[in-house]
This record gives structure tokens, C-alpha cells and sequence, in this order.
């Protein structure tokens, strides 16, 4: 089944280079994160930051599915990779982790607000939920501005509690926007499981109750994803309203620094890691682990490139403290 | 010079913006046929549509998010907030949000909308419908905070507001609607960020706010017969706060008086009191700091206690002339 | 079919007396806020207030099926009929409206925060949907006490467009609290149709977003709101969570006294009188206009004397002006 | 005696009024088994289980509404906020419904609830998850506000909050959490509305809340060395604020200084400088009212900037000294 949706993707609309870009893609975002892990236990990065690893699948298969830059990013606190696979730059990117002045933000945002505005990446999110109001703005502004553009807004399972979820779900379908909401549901929320959080099975039944259509599918399916993806941007972009996608992963990591992860079990966080959505997509690409181990090492490069870019940046300068805070 | 009411001149602010300018934009609820609780939208709708008078459901931090995410994507949004004390449901979205996104984002965003709030008491509507809520927008970077007192204010801050690239809190009053006053027909703008002097006078230096200003000009008024004179300055914006008219007032005056209709124990007053009292007015005072403000309580619906509730004119006639007379 | 209701209830659960002190009460109502329109335009009462006529149906029938004062109350805005229908004492209610010392709040909340909380009232809301977090705590502490009570949380069609309503719901569901929501749709939230402030055909769809029960019913067919009640309070009494209705009514009056009603059409208006709750009742139970006349005549008459009371009684002394801000 | 954290501190007041009194519950998001963002419920959950430790969906309007609630239907919840930030969301639950209830039902009803607000900045958390909002609070009455700054603050202030028949948010700071001290292991309470002479000294009065109340007694022992000699008061409530002690030490000092993390602008500063020009201290200030606070802005990320963002022990030190110089 898979096989053959691959035969079909890898043979059209997805070709075999385009694979292995979100291979390679996939790979850098984890190497980022078992980076940045690694250099804030040494102090090199500092305050919190949530890994996705695991969860890279979602990323690389979101962003390709759309059109990065063209169409607008609302990014959630767990991010990295959706960063990256918008198109994030590696060196401006650590430089920001480092809070340097070359930094996508100057150092002011770090990982929790990180943005690329001139990529319509209107940056990630410390607030759960936040995003989901200002996607019903983004939303109207490109329907004022009458382009084909589409709004990508990025929350987990837990965010669909808040009541900003709820607003902003139904402003956006009665008002017929362009808003893909994609949902990462990694089964917990912090240490709240998604089980005790809500009383049902699916996050994405929530959609019928804005009138919304509404689909559950493997976050660590890549083709599947980026089907769903296209067909939801088709639907927004032409024009028909909002569209709900959850996608079911899962966090290898703990949810911040301070987890210690009392919440779940070893054996769950092992049954998920036989999901790794890298060897998955490696496996339906008949990629060779040697082959793979190649790539991972050019990924370790960047990085390795990417922390020397952002350690010779300088610091911000205390006398521009108060830069940016009105225009 | 032609007369108009507070609230047909936020109207027709929000008409010549909207005639000259296809980014600007007004949401809110019941704005649209309605014409708005207090009637400033009305008629709105009819030239513009609902695309640009936009009605929403009743889902107030929906509409502060979509202020902010069109603001930041080149609209120029006006929201509004039916009665004042509705923007606690938009906290997240004003303040954690459009007040620190610029910076957040190391200066690379702007987010130019307005955030029009209703607000004050006077029309019996009780505890939850007549806040005075601007002293928590004082203290977030990153916003502005106006609050006209007289219809040509009003006209003059917003049309500034709106060309503003921050956003802005735009504070007012529901007494002031129906009040009338000479309103410029053409487009002008009044910065954001200066005192005014509303009125001049050497024994004592009146800051007032919103409905207080007018109160204290009829105090003023009542005051003048006895030959006690007010200096009376409006700050009209909060946040930034043109604070040197009313240090060189205090210097002229020696004496000081802040009249807000908020409640007094954290309110707007203190910032003004202390800011004077760090300053090189200090020395001229020749007498305490005094504050008039709303009692320590909630409004009550009772239309005597309410009206009790918050600085009337006499209370400014009564505390003026003790401030004058070396009462304190 | 609803004379065969009419029949098993009338004999049965539901005494004819029983039955009559219903239309009563409803007389009672509309007579109440018939005269408070009037006060008003002669300057006796001030401030704001919301009238249900129209919509006096739902209000008896529901507390009928509940234990007033055993039960707790939170009420909506528009909430007089709900106020005296469980128990409120006319001559403190009319008091209040006038801001009277004698009135339950003392003349400091008037008609939008009129409570009684001997009664277990928990009091009207001047915030659309603000009583709806408040039930989830109501419904911690009945848990917490282990009693058989349960909360009747009242609220409109509008206030199902709040966060408030989402988070409130989805708390409620899996604590199984013992909750009964009820959502008095009368097709319009001050000027905002409900078909365009939402995208679905009846609000108590978003019940399945909370994995809760939840049902449609006529608002003024007085049995059937009382049956629908009576299966919501079982449910939740027997410790199985929240149950949501959703009544369909209207009301014929303005939002409030500020309300031009540009927003519908005389027709539309016109059609609801004819299912005036009153008049099909009294119907059901074979009740004669002359009959139903002398009832209206003896509930005026309390009104009048609730009037006296309330004029003869004094306002607040300004020097208790702090009253009540604290403990 | 025994020492503990702050943390440590507010478990063991938690814990031993549970003990004591099953009215009393704790509801926030992840103090169960993750034992709260910062630890502060650690192991509560093992000892009273999830129906008195409750876990809650990521749901803030609702946490507060559960406090309502709960608390005038006879129980007494301790709400928290994992980050005060998160607040802002709660806005409602706690300044329309909470704060106003009892007023508005003519004094019939009673919300004794509290409210925990992880506060503060220094951990890197960035502009969102820093804040410092207790200015807002302290406009608001009906509402109580408490700010310890000391473990033994901290036990005693809680459970006197808890025990107060009003809705007490409670401002704690995550810089303080593991910070050390003595704390009695007996049941005891400090009456809300007591400010504390935490130093005595004759040269300047400082005013510091929270953490820097730490930072103005490290201060303070730089500055003995030179001779100056710092009375520090740290209010520990901030409504109802009792402002007497500070009158009284000014008068004793002729200098104050304020000084709080809190954004400067419109901080709870300004109203302890206002009450202070208007008192009857006025007349014995030999110097102008000076406030040392968060500087305008929101708290950046850089580990630098964020800490000079905020008021440290060197500039207490520094604008100390220029006071007590004469240098304003
Ligand atoms: C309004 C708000 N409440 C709480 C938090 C603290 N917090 C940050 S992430 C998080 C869990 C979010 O869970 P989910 O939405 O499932 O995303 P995930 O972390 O699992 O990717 C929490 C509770 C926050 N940042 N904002
Ligand atoms: C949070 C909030 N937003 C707006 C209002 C103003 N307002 C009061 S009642 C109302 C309409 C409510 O509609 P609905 O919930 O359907 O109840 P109805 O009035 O129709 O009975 C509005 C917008 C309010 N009181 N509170
Ligand atoms: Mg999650
Ligand atoms: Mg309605």
C-alpha cells in the first residue's frame, strides 16, 4: 500500500531527488537537536528548548507539500524542524540558539521565537495556542490581498484545549480562510497524556464542530502526509475554507530540560523509536544504511559549520538593548 | 468651527482612513448593522461592506488575534472592544503578543493595528461592563496607549494611531459619545506622545484623563469665580507619557492634582505622581501630591453609589480648593 | 404526540396543579419583565437589562425538572425568567432592579448579577460564557462532597462561539463532572445570526468534540424541554458527566434597550409570537383565554404589590459605599 | 533552625493544609507526577492523589473558573500558573468573576481561592515566559496580592492567604525557587498587609519586592563596608499595601528608593512613590523618590541583555550611593 503510493510519488509528482532532499532534510534537523541538546549541557545555549526528535517526518513532508515563503508560517514552540524545512538558514538559525546579534532575531528570540519574516515564517510560538488567533489575521489579510496563499498553523495535541483553538477554528470557517491547522499530536502534553487530556479518540473530530473537514493520518508516513498536506492546500487555496490535519507522532526526548518523564513508559518511547520516520522513508527509498550513514555525516558538517558561523558572531551590544521594541 | 460628536468623530477618522486606505480594516462585535453598542460604527457598513466592517461571533481574543496577524501581514486593523472590560478575554493576544512580537523577532516586524475599548461608568451598567482598565496597558512595552477626551482628540489620536506602526490601545469613555465639540473637517493628526494643555492657570497644575478632563474644566469653571485658577493638562497618551508640560506646570504651579476615574491603588496616577517626584519639579512643590481617582471597589449598579464611585465635579472643586488653600 | 406527553404527564410525574403553577410562573415572567420595560422608559430602572419574553417556556420547565436550591444555578443575562422560576422572591428581585437596600444584592449588582446564594443562585453574568468555567469549579466541589447535586450552567447561542465554552466543556467531560449545559439558542447573539457567527447546523453537535451527550430540543414545547432535562439530570446525578441541551427559542424583544433590531425582519418576529410558549401550554392544558386572562390579572397584581415593596424600600446609604468589596 | 528552599517552603504549606483541611485542593497543568514546572508540588500527588492534585488539560480560563468555582461552593483551591505569563489568559476568571463576585451579590458570597504565579525573569525563558504582571492585580479590588521574597515569607504568607476569605494571587519567582533559608516546621501565618523591616539603617529607605529584596540586602552589605546603611522594607503584600513602615522610615531617612523587577512604567513602584508624596513623609524627603525597575522592554533571550534588563545588585548598589551622595 505504501509501496505503491511511493512507486507512484517517487515516479511523479515526487521525484526520487526530491526523497532524498527530505532524507537529507530530516537528518540535519536531527542533527541540530542531539547538537543543541549536546551544547546546552554545556551551557552553550541557555533557558529551554523543545526537541522534536522523532517527529522530523512531519517537518520535511509539511513544508514540501506547500509553498515555503510564498505561503505563511505560524510556527508552534516545538519547531526546529518546520524552521528548517521552510528553509531556515543552519547558521542563522545556531547563531539565534546562541543568542548572537547574527541571528535571526539578534539573540532576542531564541529557540521558542525564532522567525524569518521576509520567509512569511511569522516565527515559532511560546504560547500554546497562540498562533491559532493571529492565523484567523494572517488569514484575512490574504483574503484582502486576493493571492492563492495558504496559512500554515502548527499546534499540538495539547493546544486543542486552549480556547483560542476554538475561536479561531470557527472565525476561520465561517470567514472560509486559507488555514491549514495541522495538528502534531505526540500523545502527550508535557506530561499530560492526550487520553486524560480530552474524551475522545481522535483530535481531528473536533473539526466537524466548526463545520471544518477534518482528518487523522501517521505522522511518520511522509507520503501519506504530504498527500494530505496537498490536498488540504488545494482546498484552501481555492478557495473553500480551513482544513483540520492531525498528525500522530511522537517526542523521543522529554518535553523540555526539566522532564524526567514520569509520565510514560520505556517501552512506549521504544515502540515509538521502531517508527523512526527516517528509516522508515530510507527503507521505501531502498536506502542502505552506509548510504545513509554518508548523509548523516554531511549533516554532522553543517552543524559543525553552523556552530563555528555562530560562535565567531558577536554578541548583541548592551547599549542596543532597547532596539526593536518600538518601531 | 463645525460641531460633532466624540463618537461621529471616531467615525468619520475611521471613514477617511478607510476612503483613502484599502489596508485598513474595522472587526468587532455588532459593528456591522448594529452600528455598534454606542453607535461610532453606525452607517459604516453601508459604504464598506462586510468585508472591511467585519461582525464577528462573540469571541474577543479571536478578534484582538485577527487584528494581529493581519497587522503583521500589512493590514491596518481597527478592532473593538464592545465595552472595555471585554479586552481581559484579549490579553494574550495584546499583550504577550502585538506588544513583543517586534522585538521578539529582533526588530524584523510591525504590527500597526488598533485595539478601540469602550470604556468607563456612568450608565449604571455595573461591575462588569464600566472598567477602567488602562493602567495595565501602561506597564507592557512595546504598546501605545491613547485615551481622547474631547471630540476633536478623538478624531486627531486615532487617524495618528492608525499611522502608527505599533499597536495601539485606544482608550474611551462612554459618557464622552454623546458629547459635543468643534471636530476639523479635513484629515489631521494629533502625535501621539504630547500633553495638552487644556487650560492655564497658576495656583494649582490638574492632570486629568478621559471624562475627568471634562469635569475638571467645569471644576475650573466654578473654581475661577473664586479667583482660584487651574492649570489643566490632558496627557492624552499614556504610554509614551509627555511627562515635561507637566513638570514645568508643577514648577510654575507648585502644587499637583491627578484626577482619574480608574481606581486609584494602582492606577495611572501613581506613574504621574512618581514620575513628578523623581523630577526636578520635586523641589518646587510646596505641597503634597494629590490623587482623585475611582473609591477602592467595583462599580456598583446603584445609580447613587455609582455615581460616589468615581471623581465628580465637586470632588475636584473641593480637593482643588484644599490643595490651593494649604490644606495638606 | 404531544398531546399523548401532554396525557402520560398530566397524569403521571407531572400533576395537573403542577402543570398550572408552571403558567403561572410564566405569567409571572412575562408580567415581571413587561413591567421592567416600562420602569424603565420612565426612568425607574436604569442601566441595561435583557428580556426573555418569548422564551419563558425553557425557563419553568427546566427548573420544574431540577431541585431549585438543592441544585446550583448559574445563570445567563438574560436570566429572569430562570431567577424566579427557581424560587427567586419577587418583591427582593424587583427591589434589586431598582437598586433598593432590600434588593438581594443590596442595589450593587442589579438585573445582570442578581443572585441568591442561600438558594445555591449563583448569580446572573454580565460576561458571555463567564459562568462557564465556574461550573467546572461547581462541579469539582459536588464531587469534592460527594452529594447528588448538580449545576444547571445557562447560557446563549453567542456564548457558544467563546474559548470559555471549550475549555469549560472539555473539563467537565473528563472529569465526569455533573454539569447540564444549558444553551438557550434564540437564533441571534445581539445582532449576530448563528448562522453566520458558526458553520453548523445545531450547537449541539460540538458536544461530540467532548465525547458528551448532547441534544436539540423545541424551547418551547414546555414537556419536552422538561423530559429532555429530566434524562440530562439522571445522567449527570448517576455520576456519568455533563449533558448538554440545546434549546431552540426566540425572543421578541430587543437585545437590550439600545437595540434598533435592523438585524431581522418584523415576519421573522411575527411567525415566533405565534409559538408563544404561554398561549401552546395553556392549549395542552385545555386552558380557556378567560381563564388564562384571570391568572395574567393575578400575576400584574403581584407586580404591583413587588413594586410598592421596592419603592417603599430604601436605597443604599452612601456610607456603606465599600460594602462588600472584601471579606 | 530547619532550612528549606522557597519551593520546598510553599510544598510543606500546601502539604500541611491538606493534611489539616480537605477543602483544600491544587490545580494547575503537570503538578502530578511531573511535579510542577519548577518542582514546587514534587510528590504532593503521591500523598493525596489526583482528585486533590489535579492535572488539567492546557486550559488557563479554565483553571481559574475551577477556583471560582470550587471556592464559593465551600472549598479552598490553590490554582497555579506553570508561568505567570499564562496568567494573561485568565484574566477574566480572576478580575471580572473572582475579584468582583462578592461585591456585586451585596457581600453574600465569599472566593477564597488562591492564585500562583511562577514569576520573573533570569532562567532565558525569553519574552513570554518572564513576566512580571503584579501591577495589574494591584488595580484590581476585591483581589488580595502577595509577593514573598524568603523561604519563611513564602510558608507563612501562603498559608494566611489560604485562609483569607478572598482571592489572593500569589506572586513567587522562579530565581527564588532554590534559594535557601530558615523555616519553622510548625504551623504558622503572617497576616497579609504586613510590610516587613527586613533591614534596618538610617541613610535611605529601600522598597524591594521579590527577588530583588535578595539583591537590595546583598547591596546593602557591599554599601556597610563604605558606611552607608540601607533600611530595607519589603511590603510582602502589595493590596492592601501597608504603607505605614515605609512613612515611617522615610521620615527616619529622608530618601526612598524603589525598586522591583517589574517594567518601571506604570509598576507597582509608582504607587508606593505616590502614596509617599502624599503622605505626610513628603515633607521630611531630602531627595527626589527615585525607582530602580525592569527596564522598557520586554525580557530578551540573549543571557546578557536579560540580565541587564533588570535592576542587580550593582545598580542598587550604584543608585544608592548617588542618592545618599546627593547626586539627585
Ligand atoms: C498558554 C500556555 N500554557 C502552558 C504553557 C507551557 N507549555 C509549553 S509547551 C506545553 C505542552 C504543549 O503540549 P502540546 O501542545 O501537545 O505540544 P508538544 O509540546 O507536545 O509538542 C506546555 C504546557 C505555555 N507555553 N503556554
Ligand atoms: C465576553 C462578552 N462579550 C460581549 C458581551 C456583550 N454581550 C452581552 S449579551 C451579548 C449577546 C449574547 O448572545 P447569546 O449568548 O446568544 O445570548 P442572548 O443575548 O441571545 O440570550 C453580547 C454580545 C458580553 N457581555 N461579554
Ligand atoms: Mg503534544
Ligand atoms: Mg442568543
Amino acid at each position: 500500500m505504501v509501496q505503491a503510493k511511493t512507486e507512484k510519488l517517487i515516479g511523479g509528482i515526487f521525484a526520487r531527488e526530491k526523497a532524498l532532499q527530505l532524507i537529507d532534510t530530516m537528518l540535519l534537523v536531527r542533527s541540530f537537536e542531539e547538537n543543541a541538546e549536546e551544547m546546552y549541557s554545556l551551557g552553550k545555549i541557555h533557558g529551554t528548548m523543545h526537541l522534536s526528535i522523532g517527529q522530523e517526518g512531519v517537518a520535511v513532508s509539511t513544508a514540501s507539500a506547500l509553498r515555503p515563503k510564498h505561503d505563511y508560517l505560524l510556527n508552534v514552540h516545538r519547531g526546529h524542524g518546520h524552521f528548517l524545512a521552510w528553509g531556515g538558514d543552519l547558521n542563522r538559525m545556531m547563531a539565534e540558539f546562541m543568542g548572537r546579534e547574527t541571528g535571526y532575531c539578534r539573540g532576542r528570540g531564541g529557540s521558542m521565537h525564532i522567525a524569518d519574516v521576509e520567509a512569511n515564517n511569522l516565527g515559532a510560538q511560546g504560547i500554546v495556542a497562540g498562533n491559532m488567533p493571529i492565523s484567523v489575521g494572517v488569514g484575512l489579510s490574504i483574503k484582502a490581498h486576493k493571492t492563492d496563499q495558504v496559512v500554515l498553523c502548527i499546534f499540538g495535541d495539547g493546544a486543542s484545549n486552549e480556547g483560542a483553538f476554538h475561536e479561531s477554528l470557527n472565525m476561520a470557517s465561517i470567514w472560509k480562510l486559507p488555514v491549514i491547522y495541522l495538528c502534531e499530536n505526540n500523545a502527550y502534553a508535557m506530561s499530560m497524556s492526550i487520553k486524560k487530556a480530552t474524551n475522545i479518540r481522535h483530535i481531528s473530530q473536533r473539526a466537524a464542530a466548526y463545520g471544518m473537514p477534518g482528518v487523522t493520518v501517521d505522522g511518520n508516513d511522509i507520503l501519506q502526509v504530504y498527500e494530505t498536506i496537498k490536498t488540504a492546500a488545494e482546498y484552501a487555496r481555492s478557495g473553500k475554507g480551513p482544513y483540520f490535519v492531525e498528525v500522530e507522532t511522537y517526542r523521543w526526548k522529554g518535553h523540555s530540560k526539566s522532564d524526567k518523564q514520569a509520565y510514560r513508559t520505556r517501552d512506549e518511547i521504544k515502540a515509538w523509536m521502531t517508527k523512526d520516520p527516517i528509516a522508515r522513508f530510507a527503507k521505501v527509498l531502498g536506502l542502505g544504511e552506509e548510504d545513509l550513514e554518508q548523509r548523516r555525516l554531511l549533516a554532522r558538517e553543517k552543524i559543525n559549520q553552523a556552530v563555528e558561523y555562530a560562535e565567531s558572531s558577536p554578541e548583541p551590544d548592551v547599549k542596543d538593548i532597547l532596539d526593536g521594541v518600538y518601531a | 468651527m463645525r460641531e460633532l460628536t466624540y463618537a461621529e468623530a471616531l467615525r468619520e477618522a475611521m471613514r477617511m482612513a478607510m476612503e483613502k486606505d484599502p489596508s485598513v480594516f474595522v472587526i468587532g462585535e455588532d459593528i456591522g448593522v448594529y452600528g455598534g453598542a454606542f453607535g461610532v460604527t453606525a452607517g459604516l457598513i453601508d459604504q464598506f461592506g462586510p468585508e472591511r466592517i467585519i461582525d464577528t461571533p462573540i469571541s474577543e481574543a479571536g478578534i484582538a488575534g485577527a487584528c494581529v496577524g493581519a497587522a503583521v501581514t500589512g493590514m491596518r486593523p481597527i478592532g473593538e472592544m464592545q465595552f472595555s472590560d471585554f479586552v481581559v478575554l484579549a490579553m494574550e493576544q495584546l499583550t504577550l503578543q502585538a506588544a513583543k512580537m517586534r522585538f521578539m523577532f529582533g526588530g524584523k516586524a510591525t504590527v500597526p493595528m488598533i485595539m478601540r475599548l469602550a470604556g468607563g461608568s456612568g450608565t449604571g451598567a455595573a461591575a462588569q461592563h464600566s472598567g477602567s482598565l488602562e493602567a495595565w496597558f501602561v506597564n507592557i512595552p512595546g504598546l501605545k496607549v491613547v485615551i481622547p477626551s474631547s471630540p476633536q482628540d478623538a478624531k486627531g489620536l486615532l487617524l495618528a494611531s492608525l499611522y502608527d506602526d505599533n499597536p495601539v490601545i485606544f482608550v474611551e469613555h462612554k459618557l464622552l459619545y454623546k458629547v459635543r465639540g468643534p471636530v476639523p473637517e479635513e484629515w489631521y493628526t494629533i502625535p501621539l506622545g504630547q500633553s495638552h494643555t487644556v487650560r492655564e492657570g497658576k495656583h494649582l497644575t490638574v492632570v486629568a484623563t478621559s471624562v475627568e478632563v471634562m469635569r475638571a474644566q467645569q471644576a475650573a469653571d466654578a473654581l475661577a469665580k473664586e479667583g482660584i485658577e487651574l492649570e489643566i493638562i490632558d496627557p492624552r497618551t499614556l504610554r509614551p507619557l509627555d511627562i515635561d508640560p507637566i513638570v514645568r506646570s508643577v514648577k510654575k504651579t507648585g502644587k499637583l492634582l491627578i484626577v482619574h476615574e480608574a481606581v486609584k491603588m494602582g492606577g495611572f496616577g501613581g506613574e504621574v505622581a512618581a514620575q513628578i517626584a523623581e523630577s526636578e519639579a520635586f523641589d518646587y512643590l510646596d505641597a503634597p501630591i494629590r490623587r482623585l481617582a475611582g473609591l477602592d471597589m467595583p462599580i456598583p449598579y446603584n445609580r447613587n453609589l455609582e455615581y460616589h464611585a468615581v471623581p465628580q465635579v465637586e470632588n475636584i472643586v473641593e480637593e482643588s480648593r484644599k490643595l490651593v488653600e494649604g490644606a495638606y
